[in-house]
């Protein structure tokens, strides 16, 4: 027998999404990361080497996304584990809205001050 | 339709583990994005990353940083694919896979803390 | 009166080829008019092969839960015109085994209630002529959970049970939950049991699906969360 | 626990033979009185029972208000009071042994219902919770209403329902869902099974049975404005008549005064019970003039047609003025939310009306039905209608008629009929069982009479379709055998039926696959819609006078002498045939019912 695969994405399939695909890309950046901070006991050359070539540009826009993508595992983390612990069951929605508008801001003002300092760096 | 002991997932504290986990990532993550990705004044480079890493108080959060994130990622994969494979032995090949990327990247992350020293 | 479009998913059992297809009806719906009223319009006067479970007729039975313009909810419930919009979608629920048109297989529902042990458990004998007394304040504490008419829209909505055939199911946690929060039940453990297993509890990711989908508003991630807390509790001692 | 054994099962032509199930016992019907029934007797014996609705979607789960019960937890109370106004309910056509035992146990069931585990609302000392019920009163009548009937918020019978359900799970409980029972097998007056039809999966089943229990509930689906469920055709009562056994005061249908208007969706008597008022297009309480002391609390029958008088002498609400309103405004948000949620929901989704800041229309819809399948006080199936049980048959619940309810059921009263005799039907089923360790002999043909009606409406390709009959079938009962009736009208109706019948032999159906086939499903229950019609519209014609919910214009009066007696009537080659028995009275001698 079959099964009927549509459904209507509400606000929660989103965050699980997203969720999922920040974890995903997250412990895979760990591990990169791992490989990368490992270039420390390398030295001096080694390390700014491997710095170097992540400094770029389109590297430094990157790191935008990443601190966005962390911010919202984060805070959407945060909103799942206020759930688990009984805050605002009942008023999942208003929680959603929150914990969007926290990672938004959070992100934003980072990102102003992150193209700043790229700006003053390159200018 | 039996529930038994050969599929019991033991996943309660690993539940819990998780949100605890989630936390302490929460505040190192939140600090450790703020000080060297948002507030950073210079280029990320050798001197200003290793001055920092080298003392003892950086590298207990940074180890202890890098086991948690280790764990708290890989069981959030293991968890995800447990979503979607069903069947025994793929479970059981997948949570050995996961488990050795842990243990590896564990003890490679934490030879480079432990091991480096830095002006003196 | 406006002309309303239903597009309605059907399948045939004897015609396995044919597969899922949609086909359309035009009805003159007036104000008033539930979807359920509209689908008997059709099949007593259009088409009586349009298959679908209805009993109650007021939203008690949930036999008629299905999925309305892409979201679960009973057909009785639901005011034609309310929905807006000329066209409306009407399909099975999703991820139950279709039998025929609009009708689902029940079983996916009825096992996940067998596993928690879906029954006051009491060790010790009650009172001979009286009741168990409960206070208010403890009777309050299954409010929200009692409810359930066992309509199957909350697990038919959630992504987990999409991914995992043999996954309990909101429906049943709830079921579950409504024991152990029952100050009269002896059992919490037993009814638990099956919880903390791979197709338990921690396969909920939070996803609040299942409070959306439920047409009586009751909220399963509520019993789930606190049904968690309660296993972790116990593991801990 | 199983009495599987290949080699004594028997062959029944045309049946394969993986579709002849064995079981001790076999329940059609999920409802209150079926699986209070499979509950009692599956503590000791295999049970099986067989519903065409999932078990927890038996319209049982639809009763808002309460189970009626002496407990004497909000107030003093005693059986007897209990006694009275059943006997005073029903219009002194009630019996009065039976309904003995069904206020005195009445106490134990709903106890035993709260230690299976049903969430019944609470006293502030904990105990099972009382409202007020229509009819129900304090000394005989004398004192004002009595906080009798117990409840759970206004989900009183999803509550129990479930907990049923509930424990026949832990008594594993044999579940058949969604199988339609076809015809009985009742060969010498001995009952010796069923056959049913597999809805899911399509296929003619055979079961065959040491004892056969019917609790399929009621019919108000003959009737176009109804509380009842699609489900609630009323094929138990047909299924008997055509084994050739009676059914008794069919005449008796009791419409409930306040139905959602158009809907008939059941406003709860609870509406009336916590104080709301009815009120006529001039906005005047006009229970004032029907009746004076007990103004809205008065019993149903009496509301009904006070209803349906303002109605009928031009002062209805609404352009057609076909309906009264049910005003709570006055009970205020806090109240409404509190006891009421359920008929705020109800009135909101169905008629998006809100009952805390405006009236709710409503008319009276038809409810409940008083008469059924003949049985005595364990629940046995009476073959004469009398005393003559029919071996190994029974009935409990609104499908059955033990009186209890007389003329005219008091609310709350019918819950606790259906669980409290389903639970006699379950232990006179075991005593019976303890007996005979036998299976009775299953006929060859059993399946014959089954096999050829499936047969003949999956093949019926004429022009009438079923809608429309029972379109009009539905019409006409309303408005011809419905609250006010007469000779007249009655006689046309009768006739009108007869057409009917005919029509339905030339329907033709568009479904004809075996699987979930409810266009099939929809035919059968017709037929037996069109059946007991017949058996309701002749009661009602040669009872000449007006006796609790049935109400002759031509004869308002009622009439002890002739007719202070049961009717039972039975259909034999299509001919009607009465018989009637007498009244039990015991304690309380018939007099003027007044309010
Ligand atoms: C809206 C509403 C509100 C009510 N409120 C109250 C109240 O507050 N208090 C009160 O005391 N009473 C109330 N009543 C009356 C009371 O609910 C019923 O009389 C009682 O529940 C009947 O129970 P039952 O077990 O006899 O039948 P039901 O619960 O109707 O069950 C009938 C069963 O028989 C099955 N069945 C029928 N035909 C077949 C077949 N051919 N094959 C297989 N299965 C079949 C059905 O599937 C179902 O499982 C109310 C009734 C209605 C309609
Ligand atoms: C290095 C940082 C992190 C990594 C690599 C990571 C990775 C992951 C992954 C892969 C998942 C599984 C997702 C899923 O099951 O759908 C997950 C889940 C989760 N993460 Fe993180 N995470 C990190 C940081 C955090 C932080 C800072 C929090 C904040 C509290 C957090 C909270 C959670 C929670 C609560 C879950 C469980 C969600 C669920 O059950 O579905 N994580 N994480
Ligand atoms: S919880 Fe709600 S959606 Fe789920 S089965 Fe119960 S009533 Fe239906
Ligand atoms: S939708 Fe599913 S994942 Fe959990 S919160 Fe509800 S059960
Ligand atoms: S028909 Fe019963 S819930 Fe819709």
């Amino acid at each position: 027998m079959r099964v009927i695969k549509r459904y209507r994405i509400h606000a929660g399939t989103f965050a699980w999404i997203l969720h999922r695909l920040s974890g995903l890309g997250l412990i895979f950046y760990l591990l990169l990361h791992i490989w990368v901070i490992s270039h420390l006991s390398g030295g001096e050359e080694s390390f700014d080497g491997i710095m170097h070539f992540f400094g770029g540009p389109l590297f430094k826009l990157m790191e935008i996304g990443l601190v966005g993508v962390i911010f919202f595992h984060m805070f959407n983390g945060l909103r799942i584990t206020l759930i688990d612990m009984g805050v605002m069951v009942e008023k999942q929605k208003t929680l959603f809205v929150i914990a969007i508008a926290v990672w938004l801001s959070c992100w934003g003002a980072s990102a102003v001050v992150m193209i700043s300092r790229m700006m003053s760096a390159t200018g | 339709m039996r529930y038994n002991e050969t599929t019991r997932s033991g996943g309660a504290l690993w539940w819990f583990f998780h949100r605890l986990s989630g936390l302490y990532l929460a505040i190192v993550l939140f600090v450790h994005v703020l000080v060297l990705h948002v507030l950073m004044k210079d280029e990320l480079a050798y001197g200003t990353i290793a001055e920092r890493v080298a003392t003892p108080l950086w590298k207990t959060i940074n180890i202890s940083f890098l086991v948690v994130a280790l764990m708290h990622g890989l069981y959030g994969l293991w968890l995800v694919l447990g979503d979607y494979i069903h069947r025994q032995w793929m479970r059981i090949l997948i949570w050995c896979a996961i488990a050795v990327i842990g243990l590896v990247f564990t003890i490679y992350g934490a030879l480079t803390m432990i091991s480096f020293q830095y002006g003196g | 009166m406006a002309m309303i479009t239903f597009r309605i998913n059907r399948y045939n059992p004897d015609d396995e080829r044919r597969g899922h297809y949609a086909q359309e009806y035009q009805l003159d719906v007036q104000k008033g008019t539930t979807l359920l009223d509209a689908l008997n319009e059709i099949k007593w006067k259009q088409d009586g092969t349009l298959t679908f479970r209805r009993s109650c007729r007021s939203g008690i039975c949930g036999s008629c839960a299905m999925t309305i313009n892409g979201v679960n909810n009973l057909a009785c419930e639901t005011q034609v015109l309310g929905l807006g919009g000329s066209t409306i979608t009407v399909e099975p629920m999703r991820g139950y085994p279709v039998i025929k048109d609009l009708v689902v297989s029940l079983d996916p529902l009825v096992r996940g209630i067998l596993a928690v042990k879906p029954y006051m458990i009491t060790h010790s004998p009650p009172p001979s002529d009286q009741e168990r007394l409960q206070s208010p304040e403890e009777r309050e504490k299954i409010d929200g959970l009692y409810e359930c008419i066992l309509c199957g829209s909350c697990t038919s909505s959630c992504p987990s049970f999409w991914a995992d055939k043999e996954y309990i199911g909101p429906h049943a946690f709830l079921k579950a939950y409504r024991f152990v929060a029952d100050s009269r039940d002896e059992g919490s453990a037993e009814h638990m049991e099956a919880l903390d297993d791979r197709h338990g509890l921690w396969r909920c990711h939070t996803i609040f699906n299942c409070v959306e989908a439920c047409p009586k508003d009751l909220n399963p991630t509520k019993a789930i969360s606190e049904l968690k807390k309660e296993l972790v509790r116990r593991k801990l001692g | 626990m199983t009495n599987f054994d290949p080699e004594t099962i028997h062959d029944v032509e045309g049946v394969p033979i993986h579709s002849v199930h064995r079981h001790d016992v076999v329940i059609v019907g999920a409802g209150l009185a079926g699986m209070r029934a499979a509950y009692e007797a599956s503590s000791e014996f295999d049970v099986a029972v067989l519903s065409k609705v999932f078990p927890t979607r038996s319209h049982s789960g639809a009763a808002q208000g309460g189970i009626a019960a002496s407990l004497a937890n909000e107030e003093e109370d005693h059986w007897e009071w209990h006694m009275f106004d059943t006997v005073k309910g029903g219009d002194y056509l009630g019996d009065q042994d039976i309904i003995e035992t069904l206020v005195k146990e009445a106490p134990i069931v709903v106890r035993e219902f709260e230690h299976m585990g049903c969430p019944f609302s609470r006293t502030p000392e904990g105990r099972i919770a009382q409202r007020k019920f229509g009819g129900h009163t304090k000394d005989f009548g004398k004192g004002g209403p009595v906080l009798r009937a117990c409840y759970a918020v206004d989900r009183t019978g999803h509550a129990l329902l479930h907990t049923l359900y509930e424990q026949c799970i832990k008594n594993e409980v044999r579940f058949y869902p969604e199988f339609y029972a076809l015809s009985l097998i009742v060969r010498d007056g001995v009952c010796r099974g069923l056959v049913a039809w597999d809805i899911i999966n399509g296929g003619v089943h055979v079961f065959h049975a040491k004892t056969v229990m019917f609790g399929t509930g009621g019919y108000g689906k003959a009737f176009k404005i109804t509380s009842n469920a699609l489900a609630n055709t009323g094929d138990g009562l047909s299924l008997v008549l055509r084994a050739g056994l009676p059914l008794e005061d069919m005449e008796f249908v009791q419409f409930h005064p306040t139905g959602l208007y158009k809907q008939g969706i059941l406003v709860s008597e609870a509406v009336r019970g916590e104080g709301g008022y009815l009120l006529n297009k001039d906005g005047e309480r006009f229970m004032e003039r029907y009746a004076p002391e007990k103004m809205e609390l008065a019993p149903r029958d009496l509301v009904a047609r006070s209803i349906q008088t303002e109605i009928n002498e031009g002062r209805g609400c609404g352009e057609n003025g076909d309906y009264v309103h049910a005003d709570l405004r006055h009970l205020g948000e806090e109240k409404i939310m509190k006891l009421l949620p359920q008929i705020h929901e109800l009135a909101w989704k169905f008629l998006h009306v809100d009952c805390i800041r405006e009236p709710i229309p409503i008319q009276p819809t038809a409810h409940y039905s008083m008469g059924g399948i003949p049985v005595d006080i364990d629940c046995q199936v009476l073959a004469d209608g009398k005393e003559k049980p029919v071996k190994g048959f029974y009935a409990a619940g609104e499908c059955s008629c033990v009186s209890v309810h007389g003329g005219n059921r008091l609310g709350t009263n019918s819950l606790l009929e259906a669980s409290l005799f389903g639970r006699r039907a379950g232990k006179s089923i075991v005593r019976y069982l303890r007996e005979s360790r036998e299976f009775p002999e299953l006929p060859a043909d059993a399946a014959k009479d089954a096999l050829a009606e499936v047969e003949r409406i999956l093949g019926a390709s004429g022009t009438e379709t079923v809608g429309a009959i029972r379109e009009e079938l539905q019409e006409k009962m309303m408005l011809e055998c419905g609250i006010f009736r007469d000779a007249e009208t009655l006689e046309k109706l009768a006739g009108e039926l007869r057409e009917l019948e005919k029509r339905f032999d030339k329907i033709g159906i568009d479904d004809r696959s075996e699987k979930f086939n409810y266009d099939l499903l929809e035919a059968i229950e017709l037929g037996h819609m069109l059946d007991f019609s017949e058996l309701i519209v002749a009661g009602a014609l040669r009872r000449e006078e007006s006796r609790g919910a049935h109400s002759r214009t031509d004869h308002p009066d009622r009439d002890d002498k002739k007719w202070l007696k049961h009717t039972l009537a039975w259909k034999r080659d299509g001919r009607i045939e009465f018989d009637y028995k007498p009244v039990t009275i015991t304690r309380f001698q018939p007099k003027e019912r007044k309010y």
